[in-house]
């Protein structure tokens, strides 16, 4: 069988505490946004718009969900005979098995995976951010400076770099030192987290790495600082555009909010990219008579007829009349009744939300509500910050 | 459960929607904002669990074909059985066969290799959600023949003059098939019939140069075939002239009706197009409107179905129209009783105004 | 979502160590059998012609080779949008995990795969056989008879009956007792290992003998017994037709052997049952005018220029002038040089054998001689029995 | 990567092989024991990486249709790119192309549509194995307009009179295409081109009312573009007359003609039909002879093709014949230098013999 130039990893172990009750029960990945899409959606089209055909999904934490979202791929037209998109979950061996310990562990206990494809080399890639990236473009960069390693990297204001992983790197875009959140940032070149690799480098690294009992087998803590230590060639590749961490509450609101600015940064109506997502196959939204509508993304299978002012709707939500939303995000299949408030909130796929009830703080600086457990039912009573 | 094979025969079907069937086929005529008329009579055929289709196509199907692939938004890109889009291509000199049984004699090996045994057959106008296999049981709880579907309407609508009614007796067994306005059980052309039997009216049919299956070789037997009538009893529209296509388009703005041909556990299927939600801004208007995904919309809309990826700039103002698949309105136009056909741009300032009994109709492509 | 009347489970992981070498790095289920096939060919094969298309793959040893066999499932027609083939290997959760510990235990790890699809009945199907069955016709039979579990079951030899689980039944067919290799069977009713379960009933004996301390956690030694024991209603069904046990290297031999009869009892041209398996997509096979072959199955891709009598050979196989092949399953992409002679013997995929090798012993009663690892070359003078 | 879309254009391709092309179209012919012709032609696209391919069919597409699928055997039914065929369902009145113009034009969408910035255009007819990025990188460096593919073949068959020949300067750039026997160089009906200029080269052809884009758009245009000749090396058949279909089958059982055509790295894939592997009895004696899977063989079969699923009754004999999928032969029938079509039984001690150069072809489902 041919070999694949290049498969990509995605990282995708993530529990996302910091997202609270989004992901009590799924992985951070297949948390929603952007009223139709899961985070995933965005490494995964990505993929599939630069013609990487061949991805393993390392899962950590409750496979079932991510397994059944993914299927067999055919979303993002990964259903292929050879290749395609695969879930690995942490799996027994006959030596044992257990946890993946660390991003670079994940990779590791996968070698035989990877073998089967005999890639040139492997695009890793995590799975917490928001963002539309052509890896051919990269890969094509990383072939070109016959780079051992390249890192993808985005400028950020340099009052913010002592948050982010920083690339220091010479005129030519070799990185030099790596700096995990520094106190004096020498360079505002945030690394994105997205990595390729040569596979026999990789592969030697990780066997090596597999060895050191005091490894944390962290690509950011152990294998590139190594691969820095050995002189090896790492590349820094500058990506221009959105991009976006969605791991709190606050920054996954804010970034369905840059959905409804003007001329959105991040474009989802390009046909030439475009990002997939497993379809609910629900009939059109329908917007009452009653209905107000403003600065809104709606999805099919709503039924709106009441007020919805600067929010996201995902499919199938159902908004009676008299009630308002407001600044909030609402996740599928959430049924609201009749004169609710709903302000500033995260509201929970398939929630209900009883007659009456108030939901959020309407002052612009309050923190974002959060509502509940998938699935829970908030009477008017209960309705509180949670 | 039992194994039905299914068939959607085009053959007799006109293409009267004007503007909407010059380049294609009624069956392929997009519907209700992300649909094709055809996508009815193919769900209903998987959500009765059956899972070997076969369209027999005549004419401007192209659109059909690209629309249906091999089946995968219905599950039915299969191994065994699946979806069979069957155009005519057929070079048999020694062919004596006419009509539509010109497609039931040269595609005789689907019904031959289907391990079913009974047969689905039915067209593409009547937009219902129905059952098959409770019909089935029906008829064989009858022991007809064949089991014919019809719905009883309250009132007759030009759209069902043409249709044929049913005289049934007590015993639900049709008595008379005819285009009186007499009775008011309009026949939905779908009707259930025992594989073996299918190929022994088709033999015959053929052997007597008969053109039209169901006239010559169902309808012409009565009474000497027990023909029973299986009343159908959810939502229903019959789409088979521009004025029965606006009409019942405008339905389905109705909950109730909506929520007949709707159903979570029969759901209507189509092919998937990956189009973001729709944006409605700050200026935009909505009112008793069904708007499909991808739309932006910034004027004012009511009472009217956009379909998929539509623009509607700020100022335009669109009423009791129907906007198909990516046209773009240009701000401060004015469309009310209108139909766009896919792909129309109607640019700054553009009034069109169709009358409610006989919409405005423009052809797809067009810039205005 | 609809629910599925019957999910198919298939307990795939025995490493079937009687197989010595053959399952040295492929578990049991994956070996080949035929010319063609693998053994979980045909579990899988009758699945789809019974109309079953949600079937969970149990592997313990070595998922990722069932896993890329299994693939998207689209061999078997199994790539479906809602159901199709999963494969579940032993996972991690988040309180704890591990291997499976017996057959109930591994059904019991998956519960939540079943309660997806909330299936009316749930089909338990061993990896280890060769048969062709149409499971529908006995879930008919199980719903008619309103069992709670219906036991299929094949008569065997009177002499053979204490080699196997054997059921004793009222005159209705009812289970009135199992006896695990009796010395004394009072009947020859064996139990083949394909189970239907009312699915409310099997989950509650599941939740139950999970919490039983002292059970092994298997469906002959614990469950079957605990249902007869409250009396539940056990039905057999009794299934006529080509059945085997391909547990050792004999069996296996055996069976292939079974094929090259006259009117052999297992037809594997019958158009309305066919046995699916992964094409290997290689141009027909050449029969060179040197060539001398009679009572054979050869498979494509193979070239055969020296003689083949009585034997199976597999796809990608090649013979070279003036070696003979007798009485031996040749299994894929072994290459044959010239003066070879092969007697009874099952030569492993992608063993080489060079020119002169000599191979089994042709005497009629002679054990079965198995060639060597996958993939290992076989010199002359190397030749002997392993 | 460069990305090139595929357009196999099979528009202008005459259906000359007789009793084989009577229903179906020539690149529908079962070939080489497991193949059709198109199989070839478009493992060749699919080996070389390109993701989206369009079929110009025009006649008998039926069978092809049936066979292409929606091109899951070569893993195209993709949501991006993908297998497209295109069969003549246009219906537009102000359609001004004639021939295959009236392809190019009409399917323009697929041009516009893909990604690619190379299109390679070829026919069914010269079965190869070629690797078109290899060649799109000797157009790239020649800076030319087209690129022609050929292949100098050491003698001139009867096949070869009626295909065009390049003459062809030291810098490997055509001087004159022409049918006459000087030259060797078998144009074998592929080029490659970049989408933008063939688009305009497709719009200047309908304008100027142009029915064939090869001799019209490209070949008439020498030596005003730069026509680049690039030789193929490999395996060769040309397939365009009975004659030449079966003197180059029989060429496939030469192992190195074989090897040339079928390579593991770049396979040629084909429709999966899930045959056992064949069945040789005690009485079957069988040389020099390609046989495909689910075949029974029990009689005597020498220098032949069996497609698959064919039955050889004990006593038969079968000498230089090609037997295509499920004939049966009973016991004691002979058969020499005879080609049957799909599904042909022949009878106990029946015996048919054609000449060498002439073979007896017996159409499909004939029993004799």
């Amino acid at each position: 069988m041919k070999n694949k130039e290049c498969v990509a990893m995605l990282l995708a172990g993530g529990q996302g505490t910091r997202l609270k009750s989004l992901t009590k029960q799924i992985a951070k990945p297949a948390v929603y946004f952007g009223g139709k899409y899961r985070i995933i959606d965005f490494p995964l089209s990505n993929c599939t718009n630069s013609g990487i055909d061949t991805v393993g999904v390392l899962t950590q934490y409750e496979p079932l969900i991510l397994n059944d979202y993914i299927g067999i791929g055919d979303t993002w037209d990964l259903d292929r005979k050879y290749g395609g998109v695969s879930v690995l979950p942490p799996f027994m061996e006959a030596e044992g098995g257990g946890w993946y310990t660390g991003t670079a562990n994940a990779i590791y206990r996968n070698l035989k995976f990877l073998n089967q494809y005999d890639p040139e080399h492997v695009l890793v890639l995590s799975g917490d951010h928001i963002y539309k990236m052509d890896y051919n473009a990269m890969l094509d960069y990383h072939k070109g400076t016959g780079a051992d390693a390249t890192i993808s990297v985005i400028e950020v204001p340099w009052v913010e770099a002592n948050r982010f992983g920083i690339m220091n790197t010479d005129e030519e875009g070799r990185i030099t030192e790596f700096d995990e959140k520094p106190d004096n940032p020498k360079s505002n070149l945030a690394s994105m987290g997205v990595y390729i690799f040569r596979w026999d480098v990789l592969k030697q690294y990780l066997l090596e790495d597999a060895e050191k009992e005091n490894s944390s087998h962290d690509f950011g803590k152990d294998i590139i600082p190594s691969l820095l230590y050995d002189y090896k060639k790492l590349m820094a590749y500058t990506f221009e555009g959105y991009w976006k961490d969605v791991g709190t509450v606050d920054s996954l609101w804010e970034a369905n909010m840059d959905l409804l600015k003007k001329d959105p940064e991040l474009d989802l109506n390009d046909q030439r990219w475009r990002i997939y997502s497993k379809n609910p196959n629900q009939p059109p939204q329908y917007i009452a008579p009653t209905a107000h509508v403003r600065n809104a993304l709606i999805n099919e299978g709503c039924r709106v007829y009441g007020t919805v002012d600067t929010s996201i709707i995902f499919y199938g939500v159902h908004i009676c009349e008299s009630s308002i939303v407001k600044d909030s995000v609402i996740m599928p299949d959430v049924k609201i009744g009749k004169n609710v408030k709903i302000n500033r909130a995260i509201v929970s796929k398939g929630s209900v939300i009883e007659d009456g009830a108030v939901i959020g703080d309407p002052s612009p600086d309050s923190e974002i509500t959060l509502v509940a457990d998938e699935g829970s039912v908030l009477a008017a009573s209960l309705a509180t910050h949670t | 459960m039992d194994r039905i094979a299914g068939i959607i025969n085009l053959d007799h079907e006109q293409d009267m929607l004007d503007e909407l069937t010059y380049f294609r086929c009624g069956a392929a005529v997009p519907f209700g904002g992300r649909y094709r008329m055809i996508d009815f009579a193919i769900s209903n055929m998987t959500n009765s669990r059956i899972e070997s289709v076969a369209v027999f196509a005549r004419r401007k199907y192209r659109s059909l074909m690209d629309h249906l692939e091999q089946g995968k938004a219905w599950d039915l890109d299969r191994k065994r059985g699946g979806l069979f889009i069957l155009p005519p291509d057929w070079n048999d000199p020694t062919d004596i066969s006419r009509g539509d049984l010109q497609h039931f004699h040269n595609n005789i090996d689907f019904i031959n290799r289907t391990l079913a045994d009974y047969i689905v057959v039915s067209g593409s106008q009547h937009i219902c959600n129905i059952n098959y296999q409770d019909a089935l049981q029906e008829h064989k709880n009858s022991g007809a023949d064949v089991t014919v579907v019809y719905k009883q309407v309250k009132e007759l609508y030009p759209e069902h003059q043409r249709a044929h009614k049913l005289d049934i007796d007590a015993n639900n067994r049709v008595t008379a098939i005819h285009n009186d306005h007499s009775s008011t059980n309009v026949y939905m052309d779908m009707y259930i019939i025992e594989k073996d039997y299918l190929y022994h009216l088709i033999e015959k049919c053929i052997a007597h140069g008969c053109s039209h299956f169901f006239l010559d070789g169902i309808k012409a037997k009565l009474p000497d075939i027990h023909i029973h009538a299986y009343e159908y009893h959810g939502g229903h529209a019959l789409v088979n002239s521009m004025e029965s296509y606006y009409r019942n388009s405008a339905k389905l703005l109705d909950p109730q009706e909506h929520d007949e041909l709707f159903k979570d556990d029969a759901p209507v299927l189509t092919k998937i197009k990956n189009e973001a939600p729709s944006s409605y801004t700050a200026t935009s208007n909505v009112t008793n409107t069904m708007v499909a995904n991808g739309c932006v919309i910034e004027g004012h809309v009511e009472d009217s179905i956009l379909f998929r990826g539509v623009k509607i700039a700020e100022g335009a103002v669109i009423k009791n129209s129907i906007i198909m698949q990516r046209c773009e309105i240009d701000s401060n136009a004015v469309l009310e009783n209108v139909i766009l056909d896919k792909d129309c741009r109607i640019s700054t300032g553009k009034t069109l105004i169709g009358a409610p009994e006989k919409p405005y109709v423009v052809a797809k492509r067009r810039t205005m």
